[in-house]
């Protein structure tokens, strides 16, 4: 098998690599007593073919690997304007942070006494989440997002449940992220989808309608997903709560908000976080992350254990169980090294420094948003938060160009995508999320991009010719992929995989 | 402080302008102007890169790491959470920035080394767990087991969940806080011997799920042809909870029959990380996987016939199939399945045996030398692998606590998920490849000073 | 300026990246008072202008230099057959042994009580070198091959002085590496060239001939450049030894030789060896590098100073100054960080490790010659070691076709070109030099792709196009470069660029 | 034993057989049997990767290393190493494999990332020296010095050559060491106030080279328009060996008239690692250009017109000219090159004038401080920058032991190289911005106790 590199190829499978006899690794000397594998293993649990997963030198794991790595975009590569990622650079001190020995060489067995250093971190950490978004104490145990929102809805259901309270429904706008509806269903709840209104946020009248004592509670995301600012969110809370409801808030985006408007000011009871993406943590190609939820005083004692606290003697710290806790929502304590890297963010940043992120977030989406609103529809036109919803909708209706194809035109240009067809309620929408980290110069490039793709696309249907855009993009490591294909005739495994050499 | 934005005041004061701005604070005139946080957050100003550095090493200070040669504890402690070697190539290469600091693979046109690393990390599961189809990682052992229990409770439409005792306590208390939302009936199967007496539970209802762990928690390899034939007794679908180092040296659980498997890979080159972010790893037979939480990549070919990966079967996901999906699951821990896939490559074929069998000579090793202390006796009779519990004259977690001072993390004191059995208060040890005779000769002998005092 | 990634544009120099007051750094805390600038350096020596470097944000740093290592091909991407050079796979716990904070953080200043643990490393990598090399002992402060080569003439030049010897010339053969002969001349000797003959070896009758009381020694490569072994190497050492001269041996390419012969048993005096070629020292670029000289015991009290030995009592080990030694060439130790990676590699191979690399290093050699040697000429047709030398002469002459291109098209094909046009005393030379490190499928593949070059320029031809090669690499970050004008029109530095945007 | 070879028993037979031959043995038929070795090299089997990671450990442990957050020795000792700091990005860029697993760029087309670092460096250097060209990269500080006195006497066709004592004494001792090859005449100018006193060396026969420090080897800052009407005086050319950490905040050498400036880069970026690898910096006037040693990256075009880098003048270097190269270097010190360029871009324009404020303003403070103490008075009167000598009441050097046990480098004793000077016995200290206040303080106390003890 050879290894191509600087050629267009497309690099075989590690399992092609493999060669009988071939090893990379090795292990300590350990001098213990050779035992035979019948005194080891029963006879009947014996494997009887022996396992093969692969034999390769560390040299090919490690061409395979690096050559891998050049065929994947990255923050590191250049710029990731997905929108509802919040894809900014991620100080690489938080990486030696997360790999100092010191924390990451921890079992999560080890008795508090012994891991003082990590319970302070977490201590610390909720506290600092805390003051961000005005709420009264915080899980860090939820893994991502979407444990966060499930961990959320069962503190809701545990809450109704402490006072007898049996509610079946959970309100959510129909711009919200899927994982919202998704983890209502796993709460045990039934999901009741409310509209946008013009403006782009909840159709509070709408809202008032299905409200009433069956209704658990409502899930927003403000600034929703159309990077727009809930401006009724007093009048929706007081109206939720006054019909015995409680306020989630889905802070996967916390960034334009750091320092400027905090949930519990909003009238939320429950808020998640991701921190992977407002506090810096890399995304790791889609994941690890962290999903804290954070809240208000009424549902401190439903909180999941054990959780971490400041030793009721004043010094140290100790884990308690909150006296009606759902119970764990993780093997452990959560993504903790993830939970270090926003810890380290966070003061790294300080208070100053995280205002700064959101002014520069939402400076940097306006200033895209105004650059190219000429060119692309701006379904709701109005000043947005950390990221600016755009449609391509005329544009196609004109020439053909469809929002796909100005995410696969655009990778040519350098840049990453942005998000396309969410939220569900913007025909072709492009969701764009420049993040503060990016420069004005690094943003002016992208609205550059964006706007030749249109211009071409006009000039292309003008002149009668295919689109550009449509058979793009052809300089990135592979050419357009055939999805349907994939889905037609599953290949999960390079066992299931057609392609033997 | 450091400032990771780039904007200088005249950048910002030029951008305002564009948009007829004249301050920052303006950019937020949608928020009404009552909730707006009329103060700074009150957390403390910035320090640089150079100030955060002395403090984690104040703080980390306070922690007892294990495994570090030469320093820290030597660790005994298990329980789904390993010590394991992670050379330095697994290291550099799971370290490279195009996979830390990716996003999930959206565009596969960008994203084919995300892409082809997780495809080989599913091809490298399905060979482990003996299963046809594996998704590209869930959050830890525990996620992995409430959607094994959830797909199956979907598939046979039946709420009854009978589970081990077996199965890791912490996972267990995990699927009984998610089954207040979902609803599932849990039932525990006991442990008279370290292995499982189905025997005793109620065969003649129906159930949705029956899960085993393969070793279980106390280390005993379980007869998976009785738990197969207990599910088939009651209907459900066999979950198999394995410790995926052992595969080298055990018939796969598909062998025995396990329709779905499910576990822990945080052995597989993932730092222990005080818990987190680890590994969860999902198998399944074929014709579950239109049921299969989270992600699938699955190869497929380019406008110009080259090879490709992509995200497939993406209907069944949250974003797509909103309150109808399979499973909430959006981020997972794709990094830690690249880096299972870089370990399994450098491991091979030989080094996986060798891991499963080095550390079975070490747990047998131990398993003699420390049965001859005084007052310190296995509690379980059932077949143990790598893994076991002892009985101690005085309580485990004292003896993990007054070893810490001598230099061993001594295992687990088993307490929570054991309550009112004979395991309480048992220790639990755990022995991996990195075990030498030495610091099994050494830990006994700190053991038995401890315990004889 | 935009930041190009996957597509075919330039990267701009950070210097346009650069927008005033932008900045990344941050540095410690001091709390020290804070003193006028006249107070602390006096008016004259003030700096009137402030320095302008470059402002440029943490993110654009990373971006800017990640994207500059996309553009980089490395052994770590591919197969590096660069003859001479000796590209192997590096073993990657070897970076993680000289990142080690007990070794990389010594100041080297630390008196030798507190730095045993490095003098330690440097007196057991001297032993394990001797022990290779067959001679009595090393220095390890130079900092490279060439270094080595100047410190072993300075050598012998002292050992002749030493004994009122007064010897002018050096004998070089004319297949030997461009630094010898500059070496010799800084070392105040006059290079005598001689030629070799039909078999590639040192020509002995010449040699003969020009041996006379002037002559200090002689430099040999062996395997010599065209990676043949110098058979008569046992009588040539009798002739230079016996007309009064010394043996130099210019190890820079020892991995042939390990554990199979020892340059002190064919009766060489001085060795210098490019521990950053055979001891897996990755190259970084172009450096650094570590070129020790090891000596035959007559030359020992010549030896550079200060020397790590075993301590006088037994315990330990201290720094010394040989009796007669010519002097610190470095600084301070070498570079001990590479003789870290270097003793490291040797402990992880042990003894059958080494011999086994050069086993295999002789073998993907010769495998090569013998896959390629009826489609290219090769100029001496002999088994090699652990390179080969073959020609593109014939090709040349029937299509056109020249070493250069052969070196260019390959890079199309994902491998890095072959050294070119050396030994100079071959026209159109590819030298070849697989290493160990590549597997039987590598070198295959490498075979394949240059059989191809040859037969498409002979289609080509045959068909009277242009040929192919000769407009390749077009699939690399750059296309051809135009080395004359780089040299015609000096552009050394950013400021003497006329590409200001 | 890990094997870093691919090659199974089955792959060499194989290439053997298609070779003829029956054995690797017959691999070195070449080799005359006579003086083949017959036996095994005597050097220990190969030992696994973990044992290694083990067996560091133990012997770092015998090492005491500096700067560590919250461990190890409090540095004070300087001469051409300093503690100054090294960011994460640093690291983590410098570290990419693509930039330390290349070889030197003679493919340009697949060698455009390190040549444009190194084009960027030059550019660095070039603005930090003042002067128009400079190579990419010498061994180090020692190296750099040779080779600008081999210039400066070509150039000159002089051999004659004027060192201040203020430079670097192993730097002096380097270049004395080859000065027996080439064989240049040196000659030293003394420093009675702790700078360069030229009025005391023979002014009328000519010179090539005439070499000061800036600031020089004891912290002073010499009067380079006196060294440049001197170098006038004798026509040589002046080379000026520059800290490269002061440029921030001093004139620099071109200003004050340097033909060549030379020094050591460490500083920037470069552990202190036991003195090596570090990076030699060079650079020139025009004019000199071609006889710039080392390898000079320049701007070009590709054929397609594109912004492209390679090395030129190549015909000054060793394998065109062979022995009328202009310097034998080949390997050099590429990967601190770019480690450079990396780390003056982190730091900037202002990071770079604050490092050199930082330094000199912590060297100021303990000047102050230290000198309260009995016995102990600064040795120069010349102005001191951010390093400088201490005459103590006891041995420096029994001083720098005695602190180690307290957590500090106190500094360089002064010993070769100052022989039979005022300096010789004195402590040299040096300052970066990494020395806090109450590290100094720390220290001052800890150096009365054993001054006065
Ligand atoms: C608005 C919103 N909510 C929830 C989520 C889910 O978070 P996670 O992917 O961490 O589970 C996301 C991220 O994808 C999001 O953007
Ligand atoms: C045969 C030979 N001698 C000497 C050298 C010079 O070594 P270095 O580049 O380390 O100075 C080299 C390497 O380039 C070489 O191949």
């Amino acid at each position: 098998m050879s290894a191509p590199l600087m050629g267009d190829a497309s690099e075989p499978t590690l399992f092609e690599f493999s060669s009988p006899g071939r090893r990379a690794f090795s292990l300590r000397t350990t001098d213990l007593p050779d035992v035979p594998m019948d005194a080891l293993v029963p006879r009947p649990h014996q494997r009887g073919e022996p396992l093969e997963i692969v034999e390769v030198s560390e040299r090919d794991l490690v061409g395979h690997f690096t050559r891998l790595a050049h065929r994947q975009y990255s923050v590191d590569l250049g710029a990731y304007p997905l929108g509802s990622c919040t894809m900014k650079y991620n100080p690489k001190i938080c990486d030696e942070a997360a790999s100092l020995r010191a924390f990451a060489g921890v079992h999560p067995a080890t008795p508090p006494s012994a891991a003082q250093g990590w319970l302070q971190v977490l201590v610390e950490l909720e506290e600092m989440l805390c003051e961000i978004t005005g709420m009264a104490a915080a899980t860090l145990q939820p893994a991502a997002g979407a444990a966060g929102e499930l961990t959320g809805l069962l503190l809701m259901r545990a809450y109704h449940a402490a006072k007898g309270d049996h509610r079946t429904r959970v309100i959510i706008p129909d711009s919200a992220h899927g994982t919202n509806p998704a983890s209502v269903t796993l709460g045990g709840y039934e999901v009741t989808t409310i509209g946008s209104d013009e403006r782009g946020c909840v159709d509070v009248a709408q809202l008032r309608e299905v409200l009433g004592p069956d209704v658990a509670g409502i899930m927003l995301t403000n600034p929703n997903t159309l990077g727009l600012f809930e401006e009724d969110i007093v009048e929706i809370a007081a109206m939720v709560h006054a019909a015995g409801g409680l306020l989630y808030y889905d802070g996967a985006n916390l960034n334009p908000i750091l320092g400027v408007v905090r949930p519990g000011d909003m009238g939320f009871d429950i808020v998640h976080m991701n921190l992977h993406k407002t506090f810096a943590t890399p995304h790791g190609g889609g994941g690890p992350g962290a999903g804290p939820v954070a809240v208000s005083q009424r549902l401190v004692d439903f909180l999941p254990g054990p959780r971490p606290v400041r030793a009721s003697g004043g010094v140290g710290f100790e884990l308690v169980r909150p006296p009606a806790s759902i119970g764990r929502v993780h093997s452990y304590f959560g993504n903790s090294l993830v939970l270090l890297r926003a810890w380290s963010y966070i003061k790294l940043n300080g208070a100053e420094g995280l205002r700064r992120v959101a002014e520069i977030a939402v400076l940097n989406a306006n200033w895209i948003r105004a650059s190219l609103r000429d060119l692309y529809d701006s379904p709701y036109d109005r000043p947005v938060m950390h990221e600016c919803v755009l449609s391509v909708a005329s544009l196609k209706r004109a020439t053909g160009l469809r929002a796909l194809d100005v995410a696969k035109r655009l990778l040519e240009f350098g840049f990453h995508s942005p998000t396309v067809y969410f939220p569900l309620i913007v025909e072709e929408a492009l969701m764009i999320e420049p993040t503060e980290t990016e420069s004005p110069e690094t943003v002016a490039a992208l609205v550059v991009a964006l706007r030749t793709i249109a211009e071409e696309a006009r000039a292309d249907a003008l002149a009668g010719v295919a689109l550009r855009a449509v058979s793009s993009p052809r300089t990135t490591p592979v050419e357009r992929v055939d999805e349907a294909r994939a889905a037609r005739q599953l290949v999960p495994t390079f066992d299931a995989s057609s392609y033997h050499h | 402080m450091p400032d990771y934005v780039p904007h200088t005041p005249e950048d910002i004061s030029s951008m305002l302008d564009f948009l007829g701005l004249s301050s920052t604070a303006e950019l937020f005139a949608a928020i009404p102007a009552s909730i707006q946080l009329s103060r700074s957050l009150e957390i403390d100003a910035g320090i640089s890169e150079a100030d955060l550095s002395f403090e984690l090493a104040e703080i980390g200070a306070r922690n007892s790491s294990v495994g570090a040669p030469g320093s820290g504890l030597v660790c005994f402690a298990g329980g789904g959470a390993y010590d394991h070697e992670v050379p330095a190539v697994t290291r550099a290469l799971a370290g490279r920035s195009e996979f830390v600091t990716a996003y999930t693979p959206y565009q596969p046109e960008v994203a084919q080394g995300v892409l082809q690393a997780l495809f080989e990390y599913q091809s490298f599961i399905g060979r482990i767990t003996g299963l046809p189809i594996a998704n590209s990682s869930l959050y830890d052992g525990s996620a992995a087991l409430v959607e094994a229990v959830n797909l199956a409770v979907a598939e046979k439409h039946c709420q009854r969940v009978v589970i081990s005792r077996g199965v890791h306590p912490n996972w267990r208390e995990v699927l009984a806080t998610f089954a207040a939302g979902t609803g599932h009936q849990l039932e525990l199967a006991e442990l008279p011997t370290g292995a499982t007496d189905w025997s005793s539970i109620d065969a003649s209802s129906p159930a949705g799920a029956v899960v085993v762990g393969y070793p279980n928690f106390l280390g005993c390899l379980e007869d998976l042809a009785e738990a197969r034939i207990f599910a088939d007794r009651v209907g459900a679908l066999l979950v198999v909870c394995q410790d995926p180092v052992t595969a080298g040296i055990l018939k796969s659980p598909a062998e025995w029959g396990a329709d779905i498997v499910i576990g822990e890979a945080q052995a597989f080159g993932t730092a222990l990380s005080f818990g987190g972010p680890y590994l969860g790893f999902f198998a399944c037979r074929s014709e579950l996987v239109r049921r299969l939480p989270g992600r699938l990549v699955g190869e497929t070919l380019d406008l110009s016939g080259r090879r490709a990966y992509v995200t497939t079967l993406r209907a069944r996901e949250q974003d797509i199939r909103r309150e109808k999906a399979s499973s909430n699951v959006c981020t997972n821990e794709t990094l830690m399945a690249v880096t299972t896939a870089i370990q399994l490559g450098w491991l091979g074929t030989v080094g996986l045996r060798e891991v499963g069998l080095s550390s079975a000579r070490a747990a047998h090793y131990a398993r003699t030398v420390l049965t001859k202390i005084a007052g310190v006796e296995l509690v379980t009779t059932a077949p143990p692998l790598r893994e076991f519990a002892l009985r101690l004259p005085i309580p485990a977690n004292e003896v993990v606590e007054a070893l810490i001072g001598e230099g061993f993390l001594a295992g687990i004191s088993l307490a929570e998920g054991f309550e009112g059995t004979e395991y309480e208060g048992a220790l639990l040890l755990a022995f991996t490849e990195r075990r030498t005779r030495q610091e099994i000769d050494n830990f006994a002998a700190a053991l038995a000073r401890v315990v004889t005092k």
